[in-house]
């Protein structure tokens, strides 16, 4: 066989596989574009390790894939297609990569497996008030004592962090040097004394982002990752293996979708073929869009196998798709905001219409507001850009 | 000094409305549960017809205020300066608008004694004085008691406690409270059975009125967001001195004033037209304006306790009350 | 009468003028979105100004109508609903009150009649190459020699300059001070010695502007306007009248109007009712917003009748139509442009279609791009916005 | 280093096409009189012709070439990018493709002895072999001698110096050479009655090497843009350094990115549907890029002269060959 009939039946064997293995109830939350929890994520990740496809990013002898790039792609595509989720990044694309490369074998013996089987929820504690987009001014403290360090600080934005189990978190560890060179990266337990976890309310309703406030926890030395003060090289090293996230506009494709039929179904009147023609061909624009997206992504693909730079890729595909996929939000929430957006929330807990049907699009068209803020907001996309395009 | 949106109708009212709106916003800021902040309404909703305000459209002999469209609007304007969570427009302009020429009722709203909902978006229909159907998020007072219901020409006066009606009470995007109406051969009142004229009147107040309330909530959004921006350091550098978060901040202010010209001529001459048009700009300038100002704010746009976000989702809402910018461009095709 | 009815009855008298005494040939221009040049700007002056209304903006001691600003805009609005042309504003609004301000007796008796009149036909050498919107960094140097000035150097965007008699110049005097404070304003006649204007052919196919070369033109000093070095104030205060000019908001909505007639007329087959939705939906959107900028218009004239500052009116003002009119402007392309765009310009003197029927369009489109340009782009105008906004 | 933009068909075909496309603006950039224009174009015909483009896509047992398409988009993409101003696709590609299966004239068209305008855009009517009616605006050789007109579903050849065929020359807002062909009965060879199928795929094929060509265009002006922005200085500080300009342009950049990815698409697979949908993006795009190089380049935008000009009117140009973005949304809509 050759590669492309290769690529042709694992295309065939994914999709097979996941059509028959993922339980409805779980592609049922995606069709919605529902949100996804750890409810949804843990036992699909079960299916996928027991199937022996826990960690596609993975290299064989830790349990993963051995997948190249081209075949993660099409992996990850096609789940979208299906309305699979994708798989919970926390552990399997940040944390792990980072512990195989830098861990030592009992931080790898003790993680990696937890990681894989779905068992160990992990969050990512970075971001901190004031920060935003500025990572490196993060204040967090830990100070040394014996075998453990003492942590106290607050972190914000922290997704998940109310169903995870741990949290890997960078610190800093000397201030007193250039602010990149005191941060190290360490692994905490959310159920630590001293750990508070709150939610943020968000205005998409949905609870995802937490702050974590850290009174005094104490970490033992053996949670650290590396060096101290080196935090800073293993982060970059996590966002570097980030940078083809992009790559995959399927998601977009089926939000796409949803929301045409949506509209067709909502404006079938014939009192809205004026409305509804409006939104078609802003749904069409959208579409032209999304396609030019998605052969970026492919050739960002390409680029990796062929071992070229991505160079700019990963800020195209972001700057080619976050204000897509919130033109398209922005398209639904047209269509059935007057009848929607009035009905955010019950107060009265029973009664007729007290789950509101079509109310996820009123809360993605709120939640989508992030694509353009968080991953490197738009702003800071197009510097990015403009340096290479400058020079300056 | 930083930037401070000058009112379009300056005035007591106006200030009185805006302290009243702040008031408000500050103890349901402190509450997060939808069953705490609707009981937290009904108190405030009681000092606001304390205050007389669901008089001011009411004739004098009706006791009422005998106020002007201006009058009113003013309230709008204060109370939509800090997004105020209440049906003051719907209860204090259309509903009276409504009632046009029936005093005792008047008197009634006057004295605050009825405390109407107000259904006009259709899906409600009628049988020898009997009402069926569903009417979905329609704006309410937080303890509902009556509905104004609009079937195509006729009006009715409903009672949501009688046989046959059904509710259920949701929080809309801007916090404030909505009805779903299940109406299963309720008994109402025929208040009108040739009305036509006076829903659209009143659908077209209530149009305009949005467009105070949103435009007053602009400015103080747009004074949020430069305060913001002033304050918030980022890379060591004061957000306020990037370039394109300025010009961004300035197609805002433009967008902003441009909308607020629309509105004074509509409040100078409320006609149709001047209405639709004021009400489709909204729906563009209103979205770019709470988009951009959720953007500018970072992180911190998606946190739901920010003042911001607040007036954000008001704007985002006020489009679809009375009618959204696909609705108006309707019209206005449609008369062309 | 009270002073609505006075300005009702003024609007008419002006309306019953405008579509009585201005020549249907002049008027057709204006109509068709035709290029206005000196042949139909100066009949039309002379017309105005044997009725005694010339000068609208001047008192009445220097032959103007000594109107307030709210009787000014009525005049220019209702000029506009006629499809009268603009009056020229080089002399009248430009240089006049320059000079009934700054001028010597001997310059106001020798230019102001013929700028009212429109014998005398002016244009303003200010912008030069490399300049752009930073004027004051201008080159063109003035070496004083006894009674004259010998001046040396190149404009560029000169209108009109290839019909004008005389030039309006700021020349640099001094190079040794601040930049400002160097300049020097001189009037220069077009026919002078030393001079060359050559065609700026602009990517609207019409010929509008002009480079004009001087090579040691020689300028009595008696044309210099108020003392030399003191330019830069002159021309301040030129600016500082003009910034009502964007308060007529009726040119557009006539440019409006007609994109509209043109839409219904080129997309009127059951065929295109898809393409006419969309280009009938987008004029309502710059309908409302010109609808907002005509309102914004109105406040302004009355800020001034009250005496108050503009603050950021004008900015307000460019902003709100500049863009707008292209995009009207860009719906007429859309209209015509597969048919029109493809014949620019005749090759061959003769044969069928030698005129092209609604070529205006295209050449609206491209000229409108000057909209965003010139008297302060629209990057200009959103930092003097933003200075203004965050007080920094 | 400034930026440079990188072909998607790189090799000598490319670069031999941007060379000569070149060479042709710069020689024409010293022309301003539209006939002595026309007459430099017709010598510069000749010399392409004299390459054999003309037979690139004609099979090689009748003389041309037996290109593939990437061959023949390899040339469109290099005389995209100095926006020649001849009608290399239109009679390179888009007649060939109309004359599959005609040997003969297929072998005329390689040798340069048959250089057809192609008139697809209706208007025509046919009555027992003779045509009559108007085509407007049709690009055209310098020289023009022969149409290939599609009459419905048929298609006909023919000779413009025949009796009752009568034109007139105008030059587009790109440059290039269009015809207005008035026809009262002019006698005409009927090359196929049931040519429906070719004809779409020709106009498919002339709309998708459109695309390349402009963005091909859109690279170089791109390009062009940064460099004025680097070296062009005021208030004291190069342009390059304002950040509202940067992200204008980064803007751009990504526009026209994503754009490249439609038309990589649609190369690998020239369906109707990846052909509608990277067309109906270059309206978008291609407009959006043309109309902001020429703002940030201020007044100079304005002039002719300026190669950035004429890149950004041929970019605008290029929406409306072989339809519009309104007419590919159209039958995309259909088609759902």
């Amino acid at each position: 066989m050759d590669e492309t009939a290769e690529l042709a039946a694992f295309r065939a064997e994914v999709r097979d596989f996941a059509l028959t293995r993922c339980p409805p109830e779980i592609r049922a939350v995606v069709a919605a574009n529902g949100k996804l929890g750890r409810k949804q994520w843990a036992p699909w990740q079960r299916i996928l390790h027991a199937h022996g496809w826990g960690a596609p990013s993975w290299p064989k002898e830790h349990g993963g894939t051995g997948w190249d790039q081209r075949r993660r792609h099409i992996f990850d595509e096609v789940l979208a297609e299906c309305d699979c989720p994708p798989q919970y990044h926390h552990g399997l694309r940040h944390l792990g990569p980072v512990l195989i490369a830098f861990g030592t074998e009992e931080q790898k013996a003790r993680f990696l497996p937890g990681i894989l089987s779905g068992e160990d929820w992990w969050c990512q504690g970075y971001s901190e008030p004031g920060a935003g987009s500025d990572l490196a001014s993060l204040k967090t403290r830990a100070v040394r004592e014996g075998e453990e360090y003492v942590v106290t600080g607050q972190k914000l934005w922290t997704s998940h962090a109310h169903e995870a189990d741990w949290m890997y978190t960078l610190v800093r560890t000397n201030a007193e040097v250039k602010r990149q060179e005191g941060i190290t990266l360490l692994l905490i337990p959310l159920d630590a004394p001293g750990i508070r976890v709150r939610e943020v309310r968000t205005i998409d309703g949905w609870h995802h982002v937490n702050e974590v406030f850290l009174d005094a926890v104490r970490v033992p030395v053996a949670n650290r990752i590396g060096e101290e003060n080196k935090g800073w090289t293993y982060g970059k090293f996590l966002l570097d293996r980030e940078r083809l996230g992009g790559a995959n506009v399927a998601p977009a494709f089926r939000f796409l979708d949803r929301c045409r039929a949506l509209v067709a179904r909502e404006l079938a009147a014939p009192g809205q073929a004026l409305k509804r023609e409006q939104l078609e061909y802003r749904l069409l624009l959208a579409e032209a869009e999304l396609r030019g997206a998605r052969e970026l992504g492919r050739a960002a693909v390409e680029a990796v196998m062929a071992g070229e730079p991505l160079g700019l890729m990963p800020s195209e595909l972001k700057l080619s798709t976050a204000d897509t996929v919130q033109r398209i939000g922005a398209i639904a929430l047209d269509a059935v905001g007057e009848r929607v957006a009035s009905r955010f929330r019950p107060v009265d807990a029973s009664g007729p219409n007290a789950e509101v049907e079509d109310i996820e699009w009123v809360q993605n068209f709120m939640y989508l507001r992030a694509k353009t803020i968080f991953g490197g907001s738009n702003e800071v996309q197009k510097n990015v850009v403009a340096k290479q395009l400058f020079g300056m | 000094m930083a930037f401070e949106p000058k009112p379009m109708l300056p005035g007591d009212a106006h200030d009185a409305a805006r302290r009243f709106a702040e008031a408000s916003a500050t103890t349901l800021a402190r509450l997060q549960e939808p069953a705490a902040r609707a009981a937290e309404l009904a108190v405030q909703w009681d000092a606001l017809l304390e205050l007389g305000w669901a008089g001011m459209l009411v004739p004098e002999d009706c006791g009422g205020a005998g106020g002007t469209l201006l009058d009113m609007a003013a309230l709008a304007e204060g109370a939509g300066s800090a997004a105020l969570a209440l049906p003051l427009v719907a209860v204090c302009a259309v509903a009276p608008t409504l009632l046009a020429g029936q005093p005792l009722l008047l008197a009634e709203l006057a004295a605050g004694r009825l405390q109407p909902c107000v259904v006009l978006a259709g899906g409600i229909t009628a049988e020898t004085g009997r009402l069926s159907g569903r009417a979905l998020g329609v704006e309410t007072p937080p303890v509902p008691g009556h509905a104004l219901v609009a079937v195509e020409d006729a009006l009715y006066l409903l009672d949501l406690g009688t046989a046959g009606a059904g509710f259920t009470r949701h929080e809309r995007i801007d916090g404030r409270l909505t009805l779903d109406l299940e109406l299963q051969g309720a008994p109402a009142r025929l208040l009108a059975a040739d009305a036509g004229a006076s829903i659209a009147r009143a659908r077209d107040l209530g149009a305009l009125l949005s467009c105070v309330e949103a435009v007053a909530a602009m400015g103080t959004l747009i004074r949020q967001t430069i305060d913001y921006l002033l304050q918030r350091q980022q890379f060591g550098t004061a957000l306020a001195s990037f370039q394109a978060l300025r010009h961004r901040v300035a197609e805002m202010y433009v967008a902003w004033r441009n909308l607020t010209g629309l509105v004074q001529a509509a409040l100078r001459t409320p006609e149709e037209r001047n209405i639709a048009f004021a009400k489709l700009r909204l729906g563009e300038a209103g979205r770019f304006v709470a988009e951009q100002a959720i953007q500018v704010h970072g992180g911190m746009g998606m946190t739901e306790e920010l003042p911001a976000t607040r007036l954000a989702r008001r704007i985002l809402m006020a489009e679809f009350e009375w009618g959204d910018r696909h609705a108006q461009a309707a019209r206005l095709l449609a008369a062309a």
